[in-house]
């Protein structure tokens, strides 16, 4: 992997090396209808492990209907057809061919930057890594010797996804007017006419709308616009927002502060419905500080102070939850009731009122040990302890949150405040009202939507389309071909962020500057240029936008000469320099009990029957990513749903109802009805639904389009996040869900190793918790052990520190080009993943403790499935690798039978057809992985194609791979560092010591097949007041 | 009456085995070697009344089995040791208890093999042509006749005293088979 | 050699009859011209089910292996039961001829030569289905070991190498073994033959055979040694293809008494199968004489037998499984009893254990009906029990989390029946044109029957 | 009854039979002689390419080292075929009128790359990095041949695994001093004969057979 151009002068060349790519991409574009030319493209990255056509078209079934059993020998012998080189006519400079290149680039989501290195071959990006130096992003390894080896950061998987939306097919490719395609320049002339008349009136009836804002350059242009246009206005929504967070901030400090968590730094953590592990915009660095303080080491003594203890308190099963040592699954109205009873718990004097006595009432399903003991904790962890309010919170609830974190002293320890990231910080919902309003009362003669697609997303009781109808010009800026542009008269599509110039904030306010990988794949445009044309300025194209708005910034406040050297340098390591957002020191209005009080009465909404709570997917988010296959098709955590969201409901509640999985029912709010499948979740709240938006997306294109229920039809302005009362009858009809795990119960089967803190203290050298059921027996092989000296490949995988966020999954599929199967062949469990992430639950249904086990090869010493195969497809290689040669699989599939961690993935049918169909398509594959062809046996290979990288480089210098120069795909994208990875011979090696901790064991080692993948065990720090 | 150089010798029919084997005693008694009997099954003690006893069957099975288990043990070390070694699933090279299968089953094929053809080759098989099938009454050899030939090729065989002798012996019919 | 059971039961061929009687009544089944209309419908709608079987692989291959059912865990479906279940069947050809050879029991001798036949064909089409349920079977022939331009060759710790060979070897060894066999009787078809056609065809095939004294002993002598190393290689060849399961880990594969209880269980379907097919053939041909009611009696019992070992397999199964301790192999016990393939496990313990023990009693042993049903009975018992083994081992193993259900689709019903079609279609055009039952040792019956009644 | 079968017949059935053994040997040996052929690997063929360019002209008389077109050969798996620039630089100037230069011309006028066609074709499923055989001593000349005597490319090797083992299996036959690793194809055996395992001793070189070698 090449590295070099991480220095300053070559990178110094960034612009240049986009205008050649450009120039390249340029000429494909002319040659677009050229097979031969894509042809050539193609040979970038390999094809299939055979040539054949496993076609299942009508013709070729006739075709083939003569030649019946003669046919499969004929097949083998295809010869292969004639290749093609292009070379470049001038070679850009830095792309040596066959080698990658890494550039910093960074993605705007939920209101921030996370920081990215995109992995680029011969101009295409094919996969995605966090950026180290950004500081929303940990790093990977960091301790490893420090060599010229590429340093990776940790990523989630909407980031890793990102890459396989850029070469969509699906997006959106022209400017359309009215639905009919049109051009750019008509839709400039348009505009400009439209805007002449509006600008007597100092712009007035023109309204801009658009996500949450963060990009200083964005912002700048909004501000001209606003000097331009002193009556336009500038609105901002997103369907999951952080109006509650702002509005809470107001309400403890009233001031507008940006919260970060500092979770290392606290022994005692309380979640208030937080999904702190998985969400909000410093989430990576919140799960490797949780992490961090989750490991223990074979002394167990110092482990005792180090390890910490989450309390999390939650009406719908998360992540964080999962990871919980203690979880008090509560209605929603009853967190918002146990936050007040906490506070008041802590000192918190709230004058008696009837609010007060409601939150009581509804808090009265709340234990009181366990208010007692989180409280005992907190106290007792004064200035080292951490509350955290879930975004989905009241404010109040958020305003306690601060006040607890004040009075406890947990400020500045735990929790740090600076000023807001947002450009224009504001309740959105609000901000959205207004547009509504004005477009209702025709005061919108102009609305400009840039990106978002509030037509499918605002909430129900706007009717944002009835007021749309209003508007004579509408403008909608987006990706793909959307709902909202349907009925907006102006279609523009909009560049990917690896496509265009931009930039952003990462959650303490620190920038990076969004570079692009590729110039456009498909003609758009972005942000900038279109609010460009809006400040009459229709040629700018984003690099000269951002590139002037930050040379004038730089030279305005770099001391130093040159802002150029600033500039480059901000573009090579992916942050500008000490851009952060000043701290701020807020303090507790001096009238909070009182203005708190007021807020109980609004906040604390009553009600009966069962509560329907509203929350972002994990995969979708809010609908955004609903046509990224990877994403539709990833496991869900702990529920392991593809390709479709579901009623969540606890068994009892099912009960009640009398449904069983896959049974729809209809869940009525306020007159609406939405018919959705029912999926039964152990650990879910009693009488609480969870409902994950994104779904059921008429216009995201071929993936996403009716995919799912869609569910903001229930989601109100008044319920954004919680609808009580809501009313749930059977339908009688039945939907199939696609699970990829259909049994979450051990059978009493010792798979997982587990104990308490307190279990280990007793003996941390061999703690009795690793002893249970079967031990494996020391050699009993009548062969001779086979000796690896040379590297000795292997990997640890900490259960412990395991949150089961999903990356490792996507980074995995993106490494290895694996296919996407569809819902269909997952229903037949033929799902593809390589790396899996087996989800068990013990105890009690209601609340069960939760266990994450990722599951990939283990490339066992002894693996079973070698001796098996009759062609010798799947060998050991001299390093201890099982190797997976698909060109020899004849697809007996003896191995996957007799793999007992049934990792092996076989391609049924010919997966990768329509990649092979779609030249652009294509681009996304990594063209250092074989693309599997129909008929073969796949699975992981423990990255060995960058094992084999590193091993030319190192060769090259004469050296042995150092640890950490090989970083597996999984490895470099999960946050909490649970994935360790390198040479079992190599004495100073991280995954070395893992693997001889006390807490290390194999899965089914009873069986004696050796996994060099091995495991530590789960050890949780439960309350011992709460036993 | 044709040369002797013509004759293939003479054939004499007879109704059932017993008679058969009785005559086929008598002609070896008289010294004739040459003879053939033919029946349309096997016929207790008819060969050894011809003088005919060992087949060397059993030692072409023998030696085409060794061969067999040889080969096949051979084929296997050559390629999973020699050819192309490869570590399968921690397995040394030579693993032989995996080889025993393929071993047994060769030594079967070739034994099998070695057997039938070895019996067709010692039977001087296929032969669709041969001067009995010129005679018409030869087609119940295959049914319900027993036949006894005196070949032409025998030092002692005489048209005249040959004929003679078959005729003796009581047969349904003797007749004269040409070249 | 005479036996004394034939003094004290009935004879195993009918009296009053002469060589030429059997000579003539069962070649002219073969040498009769014209087609008799049962034989010609009984083709076709095997020759259809023969259509459906190319149809099948056609889309097969068109499309791959994933239009069946399989999935991972259970990567083996279909494909894997029937093959088992044909070579089961497969078995008692080579068993009754060569087994009963060596014991000398000479009731075998009416019924060997189309148990061979069935064989044959049984083989044929259990052979097909390793290769159909490749995932390319345009490779398949890398499982053979050739000098090849990649340097590579098979892996011979593979028990689908060991498989490939038996099966090759079982095959080719029974083809001869069927073929010498035939030789003499083709002689006598190529002499009782009075059109020109069959004459060249059968006298192509009978190579010349003229009955000499020296011939028959070299004939002899060959056959008993093809029927002694026949023995062994039936044997073996199921044990073999046990290996498939006992050498591999999965949970209700992983048992050393796999080998024996398959051979029994192949035999038992063997058996079955013959009668099944000689049932309505003496029906069909009026070959009483020949297969009489005392051959039907000795495969009853014998299949009682074999039944019975089957059935002491399972226990030793069940055993083997709770004495091991480990959860996974006895929840693979009580998943089959208790788990979502119940229904089929149970049906099975019907087929191959509860009703087959009627055949203790003799009336039920000579009821042709009964005996017929029961046959039926135990080829479907025989293919449950393959299912079980393959589909409810695998689709619960080791990790709860990989758990999953197996529904065979169209296509591997439409296979699975195809190679029913292409088997009755074989032994139909058989039936016609070869001799169904050695004329020669029929006539050998006759003369030592003709002896002791001298 | 009259004979069935002619005489002949005697003869000719057994030789079907016996003979039958040795027509299946050919059969084989000749399918295993085909698949070596040219025919098939189409070794040894020359490529109609856009333009007549000889190697055997540029490096053998003109001296050109093989790094000068083929830039990446020490630092990426892939070679590198040079961009028309690279044939601009000197055409600019010798043969500016030659008429079977016109396609490079073209190629640099209007920006349309020049499209070769690929002689060394590994399968896509078969990894290959020049950039370690170089630096392990394997010279050019060991797999293209002598290519300086080619004036039109065609390929020595049948890139048969089989091929590409016969080196792994025993470099010390191929590997030679790394200063000789791009010198003309002269004879650079001769001189890695020198201190054959020398070579491999000092380069480190692990040549494996493993399957992921060359399979990802």
């Amino acid at each position: 992997m090449n590295s070099n151009f991480r220095q300053p002068d070559t990178a110094s060349d960034v612009p240049h090396r986009a205008s050649d790519g450009s120039q390249f991409w340029r000429s494909l574009e002319e040659l677009e209808g050229d097979d031969a030319f894509f042809v050539a493209l193609r040979r970038e990255f390999p094809e299939y492990a055979n040539r054949l056509t496993d076609g299942a078209t009508r013709r070729q079934f006739l075709q083939l209907m003569g030649a019946s059993l003669a046919l499969a020998g004929m097949q083998g012998c295809v010869e292969q057809p004639q290749e093609k080189i292009v070379p470049f006519v001038q070679a850009p400079e830095q792309i040596v061919p066959g080698k990658p290149l890494y550039y910093s680039t960074a993605m705007t989501h939920d209101g921030a930057g996370i920081g990215l290195l995109a992995e680029s071959h011969m101009g295409r990006p094919v996969k995605i890594e966090g950026n180290p130096l950004h500081p929303a992003v940990p790093e990977i390894m960091s301790a490893a010797a420090e060599t010229n080896r590429l340093r990776f950061g940790a990523s989630d998987t909407f980031a890793q996804a990102s890459v396989l939306s850029l070469y969509d097919p699906d997006r959106s490719q022209t400017v359309l007017r009215d639905g009919q395609i049109s051009t750019w320049d008509a839709f400039a002339a348009e505009l400009q006419a439209t805007l002449s008349t509006l600008a007597e009136a100092g712009g007035r009836g023109l309204r801009i709308l658009t996500e949450t804002v963060v990009s200083p350059t964005f912002a700048d242009q909004l501000r001209q616009l606003v000097e331009l246009y002193p009556n336009a206005a500038w609105h901002q929504y997103e369907p999951i927002n952080h109006d509650n967070e702002l509005l809470g901030s107001r309400l403890a400090f009233d001031a507008d502060v940006q919260t970060i968590y500092h979770v290392e730094a606290a022994d005692v953590i309380v979640s208030l419905d937080a999904d702190f592990l998985a969400d909000g915009p410093m989430h990576l660095q919140q799960a490797r500080g949780f992490a961090n303080r989750r490991r223990v080491d074979s002394t167990g003594a110092a482990s005792a102070a180090s390890m910490n203890r989450l309390y999390v308190v939650e009406s719908s099963l998360t992540v964080t939850g999962a990871a919980a040592d203690h979880r008090l699954p509560l209605a929603p109205r009853a967190v918002a009731a146990f936050s007040l009873r906490l506070a008041q718990a802590l000192g918190l004097q709230l004058e008696a009122s009837e609010s007060a006595e409601n939150a009581t009432s509804v808090g009265d399903q709340i234990p009181q040990e366990w208010l007692d003991a989180v409280a005992a904790d907190l106290q007792q962890a004064r200035g080292r302890g951490l509350v955290i309010a879930g975004r989905a919170q009241p404010p109040f609830v958020h305003a306690i949150a601060h006040w607890i974190n004040a009075t406890l002293g947990n400020v500045p320890g735990s929790v740090e405040y600076v000023e807001p990231i947002a450009a224009r910080p504001e309740l959105q919902l609000d901000s959205l009202r207004d547009l509504v309003n004005s477009m209702r009362a025709g005061e919108v003669h102009a609305l400009v939507i840039l990106a978002g697609n509030p037509l499918y997303n605002a909430p129900a009781d706007f009717h944002f389309a009835a007021a749309l109808e209003n508007v004579p010009l509408t403008v909608h800026l987006s990706q793909y071909e959307d709902e909202t542009s349907a009925r907006c008269r102006w279609h523009i599509p909009e560049l990917h962020f690896l496509e265009s110039w931009s930039d952003t904030r990462a959650g303490d306010g620190t920038v990076s500057i969004v570079q692009p990988l590729v110039a456009p794949l498909r003609s758009g445009k972005s942000l900038h240029e279109v609010l460009a044309t809006l400040l009459g300025n229709f040629a700018a194209s984003s690099y000269e936008i951002v590139r002037s708005y930050w040379r004038s910034r730089l030279e305005a406040q770099s001391t130093e000469a040159n802002s150029d050297v600033v500039w480059q340098q901000a573009l090579h390591d992916g942050i500008v320099a000490n851009t952060g957002s000043p701290a701020v020191q807020p303090t507790i209005r001096g009238d909070f009990a009182a203005v708190l009080g007021r807020q109980l009465s609004l906040s604390l909404p009553a009600g009966e029957g069962i509560s329907v709570v509203f929350r972002p997917d994990p995969s979708l988010w809010d609908g955004r990513f609903a046509n990224n296959g990877w994403l539709q098709e990833l496991p869900r955590p702990l529920t392991t749903l593809t390709w479709d969201n579901a009623a969540l409901m606890a068994p009892a509640t099912a009960d009640a109802l009398q449904v069983k999985n896959g049974n729809v029912i209809e869940i009525i709010v306020e007159q609406t009805a939405i018919s959705i499948p029912v999926l039964i979740t152990p650990g879910q709240s009693a009488n609480v639904v969870t409902l994950h938006l994104g779904y059921g997306r008429e216009r995201a294109g071929r993936i996403g389009n009716s995919v799912g229920t869609n569910v903001y039809p229930l989601r109100s302005s008044g319920a954004m996040w919680h609808a009580e009362g809501a009313e749930i009858r059977a339908t009688g009809r039945t939907h199939k869900l696609a699970l990829t795990q259909h049994h979450h119960v051990m059978e009493g089967r010792n798979l997982v190793r587990a104990g308490t803190l307190t279990e280990f203290q007793e003996h941390p050298e061999h703690p009795a918790f690793m002893f249970e059921g079967h031990v494996p027996a020391e050699d009993v092989s009548m062969y001779p052990e086979h000796k690896y000296d040379g590297y000795k490949w292997g990997m640890v995988i900490n259960q412990a520190a395991c949150i089961g966020c999903n990356a490792c999954v996507v980074a995995c599929q993106a490494e290895n080009n694996v296919p996407i199967v569809g819902k269909g062949q997952v229903l037949n469990s033929r799902e593809m993943h390589w790396l899996r992430i087996d989800h068990y639950y013990r105890g009690s249904p209601e609340n069960p403790e939760h266990y994450h086990q990722p599951m990939l090869c283990q490339h066992c010493e002894l693996a079973p499935c070698e001796p098996v195969c009759p062609v010798a497809a799947t060998t050991h290689s001299s390093e201890g690798l099982n190797e997976m040669t698909y060109n020899r699989c004849i697809g007996t599939r003896y191995c996957s039978n007799n793999c007992p961690y049934k990792v092996r993935r076989f391609n049924f049918l010919d997966y990768n057809r329509e990649l092979r169909q779609d030249a652009v398509l294509q681009l996304a594959s990594n063209p250092d992985v074989t693309v599997r062809s129909r008929g073969v046996m796949e699975k992981c290979t423990f990255c060995v194609q960058r094992i084999s990288a590193a091993r030319i480089t190192a060769e090259k210098e004469d050296r042995k791979i150092r640890d950490g120069e090989v970083v597996t795909a999984c490895q470099a994208a999960c946050p909490t560092e649970a994935i360790v990875f390198g040479d079992l011979n190599d004495a100073g090696s991280r995954v070395r010591q893992e693997s001889a901790s006390a807490l290390n064991y194999s899965v089914l080692g009873e069986l004696n097949t050796r996994p060099r993948t091995t495991y530590l065990a789960v050890v949780r720090n439960p309350n011992p007041a709460l036993r | 009456m044709t040369a002797p150089a013509n004759y293939f010798g003479v054939l004499a029919e007879f109704a059932d085995a017993d008679e058969l084997v009785a005559a086929a005693r008598e002609v070896h008694a008289a010294g004739y070697r040459e003879v053939e009997a033919y029946s349309p099954m096997p016929v207790e003690g008819l060969a050894e009344a011809l003088g005919f006893r060992r087949t060397r069957m059993r030692l072409v099975v023998l030696v085409g089995g060794i061969i067999g288990c040889l080969s096949g043990w051979a084929l296997q070390y050559y390629t999973s040791v020699i050819a192309y070694p490869l570590n399968v699933g921690g397995r040394p090279v030579n693993s032989w208890p995996s080889f025993v299968p393929v071993v047994f089953e060769m030594t079967v094929l070739v034994a099998a093999l070695s057997a039938v053809l070895g019996m067709l080759a010692m039977n001087g098989l296929p032969r669709p042509h041969h001067p009995l099938f010129g005679i018409p009454q030869f087609d119940r050899a295959s049914q319900d006749r027993f036949f006894l030939c005196i070949l032409a090729r025998d030092p002692m065989f005489h048209p005249m005293s040959s004929r003679q002798l078959l005729e003796r012996l009581g047969p349904v019919e003797v007749t004269d088979v040409p070249q | 050699m005479p036996n004394e059971l034939e003094t004290k039961h009935e004879p195993f061929l009918e009296r009053g009859h002469s060589m030429a009687s059997v000579t003539n009544k069962i070649s002219s089944i073969v040498l009769a011209r014209g087609l008799r209309w049962g034989w010609v419908w009984g083709l076709a709608i095997s020759f259809a089910g023969l259509m459906l079987f190319l149809v099948s692989v056609t889309y097969l291959f068109a499309v791959g292996v994933g239009v069946w059912g399989i999935n991972v865990p259970v990567a083996w479906g279909f494909a894997i039961i029937n093959f088992v279940w044909w070579v089961g069947i497969g078995h008692a050809g080579t068993l009754i001829s060569a087994i009963l050879l060596l014991f000398r029991q000479e009731w075998r001798t009416s019924i060997n030569r189309f148990a061979e036949a069935m064989t044959l064909f049984a083989v044929a089409c259990a052979a097909l289905f390793p290769l159909l349920h490749l995932g390319r079977p345009q490779f398949f022939y890398w499982m053979a070991p050739y000098p090849n331009t990649m340097g590579i060759w098979p892996q011979f710790r593979s028990p689908l190498i060991w498989d490939f060979f038996a099966v090759g070897t079982y095959a080719t060894v029974s083809l001869l073994f069927w073929y010498v066999g035939l030789i003499p009787d083709l002689a006598t078809l190529r002499d009782r033959a009075r059109r020109r056609f069959p004459q060249i065809a059968y006298g192509i095939l009978a190579m010349g055979w003229r009955g000499s004294a020296r011939h028959w002993k070299r004939y002899q002598d060959a056959y008993v040694l093809l029927a002694a190393l026949a023995t062994p290689l039936v044997i073996s060849v199921h044990s073999v293809v046990s290996f498939d399961f006992a050498t591999a880990i999965v949970p209700g594969w992983h048992s050393t008494v796999f080998p024996p209880y398959f051979v029994a269980g192949a035999i038992y379907s063997g058996f079955a199968m013959v009668l099944t097919i000689a049932i309505p053939l003496r029906a069909a041909y009026g070959l009483h004489d020949f297969i009489t009611d005392r051959h039907l009696d000795n495969m009853g019992k014998v299949m009682l037998a074999s039944g019975l070992i089957v059935a002491y397999g399972y226990l030793t199964e069940t055993f083997t499984a709770w004495y091991s301790g480990h959860e996974a192999e006895w929840y693979a016990i009580g998943n089959r009893a208790g788990g979502p393939y119940a229904p089929i496990f149970w049906l099975l313990i019907a087929c191959n254990i509860v009703l087959p023990q009627a055949l203790w009693f003799a009336s039920v042993r000579r009821n042709v009906f009964a005996l017929f049903a029961l046959s039926l009975v135990i080829n479907v018992g025989m293919w449950l029990e393959r299912f079980v083994i393959v589909v409810v081992s695998l689709h619960r193993d080791y990790l709860p989390s990989s758990w999953a259900m197996y529904q065979p689709t169209f296509w591997d019903w439409s296979t699975y029946i195809g190679t029913i079609g292409l088997f009755a279609s074989l032994m139909f055009l058989f039936i016609r044109f070869l001799p169904m039952i050695s004329i020669f040792e029929m006539r050998e019956m006759v003369e030592e029957s003709a002896q002791e009644h001298a | 009854m009259p004979q069935i079968f002619h005489p002949s017949m005697n003869t000719i059935s057994r030789a079907t039979i016996f003979g039958a053994v040795f027509i299946i040997g050919f059969i084989g040996w000749l399918m295993g002689a085909v698949v070596r052929s040219p025919y098939a690997t189409s070794a040894g063929v020359i490529k109609e390419q856009p333009v007549p360019f000889s190697h055997e002209h540029h490096v053998a008389e003109c001296g050109i080292d093989c790094r000068y077109c083929h830039t990446s050969v020490e630092d990426s798996s892939f070679a590198g075929i040079p961009p028309t620039q690279t044939c601009m630089n000197c055409h600019r100037e010798l043969w500016t009128e030659s008429p079977i230069l016109e396609p490079v011309r073209a190629s640099y006028r209007t920006g349309e790359p020049l499209v070769w066609n690929r002689v060394h074709d590994v399968p896509d499923f078969a990894f290959f990095d020049h950039s370690i055989h170089i630096r392990k001593g394997v010279s050019c000349a060991t797999c293209h041949g002598a290519v300086d005597r080619m004036p039109l490319m065609h390929r020595e090797a049948t890139l048969h695994m089989e091929w590409c083992l016969e080196c792994h299996r025993q470099p010390e036959r191929f590997v030679g001093p790394r200063e000789l690793v791009f010198a003309s194809a002269a004879s650079p055996a001769d001189e890695s004969k020198v201190a054959q395992s020398n070579w491999i001793e000092a380069y480190h070189v692990q040549s494996k057979t493993d399957c992921s070698v060359c399979h990802r």
